[in-house]
């Protein structure tokens, strides 16, 4: 196959229909409640955050991921408080998940001192150890490793804590990604690999750089592991493949590989219009949007619009809030650059 | 006489060597189809089609091998690897495979190949995404070395690197991108050479060397101490390796003193480099003592009164040429 | 899984009997002695070395291949003149095959001015461009990258060249490994990917580390390739699966990526009594030795006695004058090691 | 008083700790059942068992992001990486995880791990296996770099360094393993604190500065040199960061001239740094040009007389200070 080719080998990919029957999943109403406020607060957190870029306010670089908040949401709501999350530079909904407060992460996307790493590290370093988020890290694929670590530590202290690594499809061509699955096999530990395969590599269609169709599903095989690819766009189905693997890595079992097909609305970061995705397949995702759709089944399910729209109207709030507390915030005392290097919290490198 | 953009000269200057020589590829992550993610090689996939601008997956050792052998079998690749930060990803590639194959095997192998990379800070990024790592290059034996702060130096010096024989690390600046320059039009190709410094500013009191946005932050620093009756020389070392120390050495005799400037992390950076060969071979010449202007020794934090407080400016240049007069 | 029953989990893998049906395989008689001759000449070569070793004339390290010769004499015989070698620090059977006098190869080993690298490599970067081998690399991993680089030279300006890279069963856990199988298969480069499964990442045995069960072959999916599990200890099944493999290259027909079963005789290196192995496990495979059974082989075909004789006396005598080569060799002179880090010959990096 | 081996000493010194602190455990590449490449870890595997001493795949990166996480989830690893020229290829997971995530996390991570390698020449390895790096370590803010070279050395700054809040890169000498040296037994733990430097030979006329197999070779230089009636300091730096300038300043103000000795190439060791750092803090204390003693800027060949023709030697070193008188 000439390289010519190559470049117009990858069709777009549709989603699948919404599959109507996972409403039937045993999942409780509170957790599928959970589910949508976690999804609505993604949402309107990021729009928030969206419109602070358009006012200028947000320097350097941020990384939304509208259209892939059920992932997120799903696991955030599966996850035990003392498990582990561990995440990349598009992590404003994995923090959210894990109960982290909307207005210091919202003030670290404006790289405030009251944000949630001081303005250290920016969007693409959120981290609250409080709740369990143990840090995004912005180089691809070192992450997978790290959880590794954390998991380790549940495995020796017998504590059944997990670890859950989110990346994205575009990360399973690195080596670390392979590194970090055999080695969680072949140690037997609690980590979850969580792929959200949103189709795009930054700019450029994940096939075209794949060597299988399925990024991360495709590969599990190749550490032992069952492949398992689950609708990203649907709460319930990441709640339910969430519990399962979380469920196994506790019980000893070991480590999982999941596969979650979603899509990002936007760009790949601020810069970006997203220009190189078809129409047509852009508005069939936005059809398939986890919300609405969300919205819908728990309608279907008998609950009232009104207790929906309360939950709306608070996260909303929520996130007003916090784009204020953002707005608010001061800069980074410029004395802080020089702080917290090392443990005594200074830089000093000479006795 | 043209104004362009040093984003801009970076295409330029690829075009001018893949017009120039058909064994010049390019490869890297998002340099076709996307143009480059600080959007530096556009058009350079409709140009010359994908058999030569050549996307590739999220996995920089691939890249930087896939340009090695190439290089070794007769190809001319120039591989960009995203930002100066991710060249701890492949640094295995870069230190010990390109760096040590001709040596190791006695000749045998030939590289000549170019890694083209956004260096640098600026851009609020934060840690991940906005070191100065071309001291790391500096520190293995078996690279070449350089760092353009001009429109024209991206050109000149790029074909410089392309058409030499040994593999050349080549760092952008990616606070240089949006800025505008001259660049004559000499009618024909641009072509500069390496291990050439470039007195940017004549002087005669004191020396100061550096490199990529530091020469901008150094020459403003100049005017500033100029308006004060300090007359400085501003050198712009352009490549580290190899050096001009002839250039350097000049200086320093001429002037008595001499000023680093540079965005490396404090310890080890090229300016200690600079330092320490004036300290052993001008010593005499010396009548004071040399200081280094440097980023401290921290990670480079996101928010601009972070970064703002750690980048060397023109006013911490000029105020520490002024405190040590 | 508790972590002390890893340790135990791996059983010693024995070889599969001989399969006598490869007598049939259609190789030409010529090609056959070949092989023959090859094995033999790495053999002896690495048997000289070893005695080199014992006289203490080998400083440094070297890492021998003895009972893994089958899989370089099947290449070697399979690959085209113009064709690359990408090698590890266990070389001197790869470097033979394509053809290098064993002289300078020899005195390499022994660090001599006279040796294939100038003494400035030693064993572990073998090399010889004219001959087609690009390199020994010793840091795992980098060279199957590497040899990704010469297929797309090949590939670039259409010469139906291959690149082949070699390497150890151990080396399928990095993540250089990872990179390559899927650059190379998204590029459909002609790059052919060795792995000699000798059962051991240096002193550990292979399932102890891997998350699969055959290193190379149950990883070969994950890159969109068929699995392919060779006798390695069989010259004839490896020139075959190389032949194949080279032929699909050559065609356009992309990467491939081939597991071959065999077993070092020896230790990991020259420090290495290799005593972790079970000896029933050594024993196993010491009657699998590929020499003895292809000498058999050639035999049943009909070969005389006496003709594979005279390739071994002949092949005995070019590695003893090789070790007197390389005895008589001088020491690098110390002025050259600052030549040859550049193109114009010097080290020197300032003007 | 025992007679151990520095080899000896990095097994001793991991079993202290271990015994001292059930959080403390070991991983790498054949640190378990086959006791270390260099056999430094023999015998922990069977006294601490598998859950605590644990072998893992090649694969660098998940070795040291296992003791990254691990490390900032409670437990206080020390990881192995084989040969520091491998530090290469988990570069990122060193230079860009494990150094900046205190940082950039405001202080929320805790990172209290050792990574241990073997370092330097001396074994006739070759190109790939005989690099010193500790420079690498030291030009990235956020690691710690301490580097033994003697037993007890090895005893008590491993201590120091599992028992230290921050990440510390530990680089052992490989040359080192097998010298033996009197430890003395002081009834219990040995724990040595980092950045501090140490005279291992006080002397009024020169300091020369080294670290780990070097010291050694300053060392003996210096008996050669007192012969001649030049009386040479010898300060083994034993940390690079924290670095005691303090300990090296002083000496620099008593005799006046500095040497480095360093198994670095050339361009942007530690010894640039120690000079840049005196050049600039001690200028006026200075008799004469600061001389650095380097390995020249190639790769490490594989011949006993590529690799002696390129490491600073006793000879070397006094010859050096001698011409300088
Ligand atoms: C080692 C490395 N190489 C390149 C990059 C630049 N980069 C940042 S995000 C990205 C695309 C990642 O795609 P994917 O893994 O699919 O995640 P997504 O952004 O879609 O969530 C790239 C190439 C990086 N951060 N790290
Ligand atoms: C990146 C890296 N890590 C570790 C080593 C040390 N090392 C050299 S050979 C080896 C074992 C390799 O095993 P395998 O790939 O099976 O090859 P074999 O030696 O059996 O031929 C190891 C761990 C290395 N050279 N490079
Ligand atoms: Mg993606
Ligand atoms: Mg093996």
């Amino acid at each position: 196959m000439a390289p010519s080719e190559e470049y117009d080998r990858h069709p777009p990919v549709l989603p699948a229909p919404v599959d109507r029957s996972n409403a039937d999943l045993p999942i409780d109403l509170a957790v599928r409640l959970r589910l949508y406020r976690l999804q609505q607060e993604m949402r309107l957190f990021e729009e928030r955050a969206y419109d602070l870029f358009l006012r200028g306010l947000v320097k350097g670089t941020i990384h939304l991921s509208i259209g892939q908040e059920a992932v997120a949401a799903g696991f955030g709501a599966a996850m035990r408080p003392d498990d582990w999350t561990f995440a990349t530079y598009r992590s404003h909904a994995h923090t959210l998940a894990r109960g982290v407060p909307m207005g210091p992460v919202m003030a670290e996307l404006l790289k405030r001192a009251n944000g949630l790493v001081a303005g250290k590290g920016g969007s693409m370093h959120l981290t609250s150890v409080d709740h369990g988020v143990m840090g995004s890290y912005a180089v691809v694929g070192a992450h997978l490793c790290v959880a590794n670590g954390a998991a380790w530590t549940a495995q020796y202290h017998g504590t059944e804590q997990v670890a859950v690594a989110f990346f994205g499809d575009g990360t399973t061509n690195i080596g670390a990604f392979h590194e970090a699955l055999n080695f969680a096999k072949v140690w037997n530990l609690p980590t979850v690999f969580v792929c959200e395969n949103n189709l795009y590599m930054g700019y450029t269609s994940i096939g075209q750089v794949t060597a299988v169709a399925d990024p991360a599903a495709g590969r599990a095989e190749a550490y032992g592991l069952d492949p398992i690819i689950i609708d990203g766009n649907d709460a319930d189905a990441v709640y339910t493949a969430a519990a399962d693997a979380l469920g196994r890595a506790r019980a000893g079992e070991g480590p999982s590989l999941i596969e979650a097909l979603t899509y990002r609305h936007g760009g790949h970061n601020r810069a970006d219009p997203g220009t190189y995705r078809p129409q047509e397949e852009v508005e069939a995702w936005l059809e398939r949007d986890p919300i609405p759709m969300y919205h819908q089944r728990l309608l279907r399910l008998g609950v009232d619009e009104g207790d929906l729209s309360v939950i709306t109207a608070k996260a909303a709030a929520a996130a007003d809030a916090a784009a204020q507390e953002a707005v608010d915030g001061p800069d980074p005392d410029p004395a802080s650059a020089h702080t917290d290097v090392w443990a005594d919290g200074g830089s000093s490198w000479r006795n | 006489m043209a104004q362009l953009t040093y984003r801009d000269a970076v295409a330029a200057g690829i075009a001018q060597e893949m017009d120039n020589d058909p064994r010049v590829v390019l490869v890297g992550e998002e340099v076709g189809g996307a143009g480059g993610a600080f959007k530096a090689t556009v058009g350079l996939l409709e140009r010359f089609g994908p058999e030569r601008v050549r996307d590739t997956p999220i996995s920089e050792q691939a890249i930087l091998g896939a340009a090695m052998g190439a290089a070794m079998t007769g190809l001319r690749p120039i591989a960009e690897i995203m930002l100066g930060d991710f060249m701890a990803v492949c640094w295995d590639m870069v230190a010990n495979e390109i760096a040590k194959a001709r040596y190791m095997t006695a000749g045998q192998l030939a590289l000549p190949l170019v890694i083209r990379t956004a260096n640098g800070a600026g851009y609020r990024f934060g840690p991940h995404h906005s070191q100065s790592v071309e001291n790391w290059a500096m520190s293995v034996p078996g690279l070449k070395v350089v760092a353009p702060s001009t429109a024209e130096d991206v050109i000149g010096l790029l074909a410089a690197a392309v058409r030499d024989p040994d593999p050349v690390v080549f760092f952008e600046h990616k606070s240089c991108y949006p800025m505008e320059f001259d660049v004559a039009d000499r009618g024909g190709d641009i072509v500069d050479r390496l291990g050439a410094a470039k007195v940017v500013r004549p002087g005669a009191d004191v020396t100061i060397a550096a490199l990529g946005l530091m020469v901008h932050r150094a020459s403003e620093a100049a005017d500033h101490l100029a308006a004060e009756g300090i007359d400085a020389e501003v050198i712009d070392l352009r490549s580290l390796v190899p050096l001009d120390t002839e250039t350097l050495l000049a200086s320093v005799a001429k002037t008595s003193r001499l000023f680093t400037v540079e965005e490396n992390p404090r310890l080890c950076g090229w300016g200690a480099e600079i330092t320490s060969i004036v300290a052993e071979e001008a010593f005499w010449d010396l009548a004071g003592p040399i200081v280094r202007i440097t980023t401290p020794h921290v990670p480079v934090g996101a928010a601009d009164s972070l970064e703002d407080a750690v980048l060397p400016t023109a006013e911490r240049i000029a105020e520490t040429v002024r405190r040590a007069q």
